[in-house]
């Protein structure tokens, strides 16, 4: 576990002890603690170990700085995780839909998205097209 | 005396378009046009007519001779046809360019020196139009300057050396034969040693292999077509290139004479195969250079050298088909490259200067006569059945495999294969596939430029379907050569060996296209979609997502590219930097100071003084 | 061929051309897919049926949807559909397409295709075994024979609707419709 | 002269779509699959005519009928065991040149659509041609220059007289380098690179449906035919009907099985093939030619 205001130098002595792949960047929707836990996958080809690096940050004002300066490759994860999270990366270049086709009020990812709900909503209230009698 | 009068016309004409640009541009512009009408109808009136020598000036003892014949006469008209053309078409092209009545008087000028050069009928009246000619085209391609500028010095370069190649030849004929007229010369010359025959041709052939841009001659040609003004450019490939072919005719068979041209053999190996190797090289390799471009006039420039090759391999080969060929591939492929540097102007006009291929794409729905044009000319320069090239290639396909030289023939053929690539790409990146979205709002190009488009896309299929026409003319000069007559009809040729029959082609292809047509029809009928509508595995891409036209033949480069360069260009560039350096090295000595020079002077003088006593003062 | 056949030939080439050249286009949206490929090679061998696979909307007219539809995918499944020329049917393959299925409350699968575009059969299973496109290739031709495979022209009349539906899920929709559509003053 | 004019197409028409349909059963046969019937080319062109197309202008109609105006025409041309009525015409130059009608036109009308794939189909068919033409050429040459004739037919009663110029002396090369390429000609598996279903979407066919792709599947018969023939007419001196139909076939059914058991070839591996041994050959053949009388 790592501070949020830190995660970036922690990322940056890490990848510069020889963890310099990222892998993936991921989200954990801990509700009930009213947290969000931010996870870091990294990894390093010559030792051919995993790291795991949490970080954890309030979910009513969901901010983080970016990974970007420390991994480029952090923009895919980080946009994928705005757009289902509602999570926003501080400086990050680019926050534009990459997966959904819709907008939602509620990001669909968060655990107090009612997916039945929406779905009665949006797709049941869609009427059939009947044919000709 | 009409010929005297025709050429003070085409002077004159030039001069009064300058001055009368002074008084309105309307005026100049309609008189312009006017002139070079008058100069083409002119010319026409005198087919058929031949042999009328008559002496204009009298030049240190020597009279100037001017005459027409088949062959003039074969050249003058299509210079006069291009000028007017050329002329018409620069009417809304030019329109807002700076310093035009220069511009005008140029082109006219141009026009009256190439008409000057044929009709010339001794050697210093065609060196005088030569050099007006040389010199008033370096005005014309350096005329937008900046790039212009050094293209038009890399030709006024090499052009000069020409110039002086022919000045010696024709001192040195003088010295010999103590005439100019090229008739005297002609019967003169049987008399001369062979060696002395070859030193002859070979100076002349280094002018005309400069000017018709044969292959190690040829590097002033690309960047002088792509600098230079669009109509001007036409003019530049269609008609003046091909004066250099007029003077291998001239030199070649009506200066050394038919039958000794091909008796040289003797001595070295066989003069006119080299000629007819270069050829084939000159064919090669320009087409293969021509589909790396992508500048929509450097194409064509490239095009400009190799479609001069099968002049010059017909011309060179020289059985009465082959020469037959060679000539009147001069005429059709001056007539599709004018109309492709028109459609290219008029696409450059409406597009704002652009002809980067790269940037370009879909205008035919926006410009369908420029679109018309480039894919007649396309078909006229790969030679497609029915366009008035096809006839010309036949010839010299049919020659040379006839006369077992099969290794000419594929590189001939090769090269055919190579034009198709490379203008496929030139119509395709042009008119073909997706148009960007700021070419949306393009309109159609003006009049002026479609009048000339429309007449020489006419003018190919016309002399594709019909190849008598310009094959009767042609058939007299081969004739006035002294070789056997062609049996040509309407539509073709006829000979033992294989006929051509045009109209036979033709009505394959329009039957069978009208059967086509007819199922075609009987087909559901079509819905018609925008090129938005089009499959995209399932996405919608709007305008302008959509270009597939750079690096059109990626594949093909990635084989053929390290072997595609232009080392006479090379060559001639170290060259010019040997020769930089060396004259760098000279003006060390010369510094300016005056004080070097005392140094100098004084010890010259010593040295003279030194000389001069023989070292015995010491 | 007997002559019951070749008269039905000389009748109606259209319908009877039509049943024997099935030419599909595959949406390889879910599981289903993965069924396919035996369809094609050796093994069950579909070409024998005239259905043959091809790459491009506009050549085909047997569409399969084999699986889930995600509102992603439903734009192209549209856009395709509309690429392709009439006469044409669409397939729905496994029960993703026809309900949802295991999908049914995700919040982003849309549940039934057949709002969205005209289906003319379906195939049920999780996901349908090879022959069961057999059983529907051999259903679809009677259908066919019939004049009950009419999914394209209901969908040329019933555009408006269609197009409602459509973009009630993926809003405006960049393409212009492709039947014009009477603006009745909504 | 009439009934030839009108018969020649036709047998042209039923040949090339019977060569379809036994070019699917064949590889059908060799997957270990039933395959369809043979007349499933019919089914398929008289569905497709039925079909509604989508049309991207002038150009776009115009393109295709020229492509198959074209291979029309190189019948008419081409002898068909013995069967020629417009031979006095230009002989092999002018069906080299005639043939160039095809690509072209194909090309034309893709062009219009402004689709990328239709592109990128067009430009590897045209680098393809470039590949087969260097030989083909010095193949071409070679014949003509053994034989001292552009006529096919003289080409073809020559060789009744000498043997099938495939077998005979100075032109084995040419026949061997002809079958070397005979695959990249006729257009099937190692160099379909143009019409590349799974890379391009079938390349210059994209945006073509109803009548258009039916017209393009009978230009592709007759290119086939056309093909086979030349082959036939060149190197296994021609014959009456019924032997050159069975020489076609033969050569047909070699070339199908070349293309059921080959991967597709990219586009510079096929430009590379086709420049290195089948041209080499092509060359020694043509400098044999020249120097054996």
């Amino acid at each position: 576990m790592a501070k949020k205001e830190e995660i970036l130098n922690v990322l940056k002595s890490f990848r510069d002890k020889g963890y310099d792949h990222l892998e993936m960047v991921s989200c954990v929707d801990r509700i009930k603690e009213n947290k969000f836990e931010i996870v870091y996958i990294l990894s390093s080809y010559g030792e051919n170990e995993t790291v795991i690096l949490k970080t954890a940050i309030s979910r009513e004002n969901p901010q983080i700085p970016s990974a970007i300066p420390v991994f480029e490759n952090a923009e895919p994860y980080e946009r994928e995780l705005h757009e289902l999270f509602g999570i926003d990366f501080e400086g990050h270049p680019r926050l534009t839909p990459l997966l959904l086709e819709r907008k939602y009020k509620i990001p669909p990812f968060r655990k107090d998205f009612d997916t039945r709900k929406y779905v009665k909503e949006v797709f049941d209230e869609i009427p059939f097209i009947e044919d000709k009698k | 005396m009409t010929l005297k009068i025709l050429l003070l016309t085409a002077f004159g004409g030039a001069f009064v378009t300058y001055f009368l640009g002074k008084v309105s541009s309307k005026l100049r512009n309609y008189f312009a046009v006017f002139v070079s009408l008058t100069l083409f109808v002119a010319v026409a009136c005198l087919y058929g007519k031949s042999a009328e020598n008559f002496s204009y000036f009298k030049f240190f003892g020597n009279t100037l001779v001017l005459r027409v014949n088949s062959l003039s006469w074969f050249f003058a008209a299509a210079v006069s046809a291009f000028g007017a053309l050329s002329v018409i078409f620069s009417l809304d092209y030019m329109k807002g360019k700076e310093n035009l009545d220069f511009y005008y008087m140029m082109m006219l000028l141009v026009n009256a020196a190439m008409l000057g050069i044929v009709f010339a009928a001794d050697l210093v009246s065609f060196f005088v139009f030569w050099e007006i000619m040389s010199w008033s085209t370096f005005l014309l391609i350096s005329y937008s300057g900046k790039n212009a500028l050094p293209a038009g010095i890399k030709y006024i370069v090499m052009s000069l050396i020409g110039s002086m190649a022919m000045f010696f030849g024709i001192l040195s004929i003088y010295v010999n034969f103590h005439t100019l007229i090229i008739s005297e010369i002609a019967r003169g010359i049987v008399s001369a040693s062979s060696g002395y025959k070859i030193f002859i041709l070979v100076l002349f052939g280094v002018t005309f292999g400069i000017k018709s841009a044969v292959m190690p001659l040829h590097t002033w040609l690309p960047d002088a077509y792509t600098e230079s003004p669009t109509p001007f450019s036409a003019v530049l490939s269609g008609m003046l290139t091909r004066m250099g072919v007029y003077g291998f005719l001239l030199f070649f068979y009506v200066v050394a004479g038919a039958s000794f041209f091909f008796d040289i053999d003797a001595g070295i190996s066989k003069f006119n195969y080299i000629l007819c190797w270069l050829g084939a090289i000159t064919i090669v390799i320009p087409t293969f250079i021509a589909m790396l471009q992508n500048d929509a006039k450097k194409l064509l420039a490239w095009h400009g050298i190799g479609q001069g090759g099968y002049m010059i391999l017909g011309i060179a080969f020289g059985t009465s088909l082959g020469l037959a060929g060679g000539i009147l591939h001069t005429l059709n492929y001056s007539i599709c490259i004018v109309l492709l540097f028109m459609s290219v102007g008029a696409v450059e006009y409406r597009c704002g200067g652009v002809r980067d291929l790269n940037s370009l794409g879909g205008l035919i729905k926006k410009m369908p006569v420029a679109f018309a044009g480039a894919l007649l000319g396309i078909s006229g320069l790969i030679g497609l059945p029915l366009t008035n090239s096809f006839v010309s290639k036949w010839l010299i396909y049919k020659t040379l495999i006839l006369k077992s030289h099969p290794f000419l023939a594929f590189a001939a053929l090769i090269g055919t294969w190579g034009t198709i690539l490379s203008v496929y790409k030139f119509l395709h990146n042009n008119f073909l596939g997706e148009l960007p979205e700021k070419y949306e709002n393009i309109r159609k190009s003006p009049v002026s430029m479609q009048i000339p488009i429309i007449i020489l896309s006419s003018a190919i299929l016309l002399f594709g379907i019909l190849p008598g026409i310009p094959l009767k003319v042609i058939n007299t000069i081969i004739t006035s050569f002294g070789f056997n007559s062609l049996n040509v009809n309407l539509w073709g040729i006829a000979s033992e060996t294989g006929t051509l029959n045009t109209i036979n082609i033709f009505t394959a292809i329009l039957i069978a296209g009208s059967v086509i047509w007819m199922l075609f029809r009987v087909g559901k009928k079509s819905f018609p979609v925008t090129q938005d509508d089009n499959y995209a595995a399932g996405a919608y891409v709007p305008a302008g997502k959509y270009n597939y036209t750079a690096d059109f033949y990626a594949p093909l480069f990635k084989i053929v590219k390290p072997y595609l360069m232009d080392f006479a260009d090379k060559f001639f560039g170290w060259l010019c930097r040997v020769f930089t350096g060396f004259s760098e090295g000279v003006r060390k000595i010369y510094a300016g100071d005056v004080g070097y020079y005392v140094l100098y002077i004084l010890f010259f003088a010593a040295l003279l003084f030194f000389v001069q006593s023989g070292g015995k003062s010491w | 061929m007997d002559r019951n056949k070749i008269s039905k030939w000389l009748k109606e080439p259209d319908k009877m051309s039509g049943k024997y050249s099935l030419w599909a286009l595959y949406f390889c949206t879910g599981c289903g897919i993965i069924e396919v490929p035996p369809v094609l090679t050796s093994r069950w061998d579909a070409e024998r049926f005239g259905v043959i696979p091809v790459a491009t909307p506009r050549q085909a007219n047997l569409f399969l949807i084999t699986g889930y539809v995600s509102v992603k995918t439903l734009r192209a499944i549209i856009r395709s559909y509309e690429q392709m020329p009439e006469p044409k049917y669409v397939v729905g393959f496994g029960s993703c397409p026809i309900n949802g299925g295991m999908y049914w409350d995700s919040y982003n699968t849309i549940k039934h295709l057949d709002k969205y575009i005209p289906v003319d059969g379906w195939i049920a299973g999780c996901p349908p075994r090879p022959e069961a496109i057999f059983v529907a290739v051999t259903h679809l031709w009677t259908l066919i024979d019939k004049g009950m495979a009419k999914g394209y022209v209901k969908y040329r009349e019933k555009y408006e609707l269609y197009r409602r539906n459509q973009e009630k899920v993926l809003g405006t929709l960049e393409w212009p419709p492709l039947f014009p559509i009477k603006d009745d003053g909504k | 002269m009439v009934i030839k004019l009108i018969a020649l197409p036709l047998i042209a028409f039923v040949i090339g779509i019977f060569f379809l349909g036994l070019f699917r059963k064949i590889t059908a046969r060799i997957h270990r699959r039933y395959g369809p019937p043979l007349t499933q080319p019919v089914i398929d062109i008289i569905k497709l005519f039925y079909q509604k197309s989508v049309s991207h202008g002038r150009l776009f109609d115009f393109g295709i009928i020229v492509s198959l105006a074209g291979s029309l025409a190189v019948i008419l041309f081409l002898p068909f065991a013995g069967i020629c009525p417009l031979e006095s015409s230009g002989g092999l130059l002018v069906i080299a040149y005639l043939l160039l009608f095809a690509p072209l036109g194909i090309a034309l009308s893709g062009g219009e659509a402004a689709n990328p794939n239709i592109s990128i189909g067009i430009s590897r068919k045209l680098i393809l041609s470039l590949g087969y033409e260097v030989p083909l050429i010095l193949i071409l040459l070679a014949v003509m220059t053994h034989y001292k004739t552009i006529s096919i037919a003289q080409i073809v009663s020559m060789q009744q007289k000498t043997g099938w110029a495939v077998f005979s002396a100075p032109l084995f090369l040419s026949g061997i380098s002809y079958i070397l390429i005979l695959p990249a000609m006729l257009g099937v598996r190692p160099f379909d690179i143009a019409s590349a279903p799974q890379e391009i979407s079938s390349g210059v066919k994209v945006e073509y449906g109803g009548k258009f792709l039916a017209l393009a599947t009978i230009e592709h018969a007759f290119h086939l035919f056309i093909g086979i023939s030349l082959f036939v007419n060149l190197f296994l001196g021609g014959g009456n009907v019924f032997v050159f139909f069975l020489k076609m076939i033969f050569v047909f059914i070699a070339g199908v099985f070349v293309h059921s058991v080959f991967p597709r070839f990219r586009t510079e591996q096929a430009v590379k093939y086709l420049w290195g041994w089948p041209a080499l050959i092509a060359l020694l053949g043509l400098v044999l030619a020249v120097t054996v009388k």
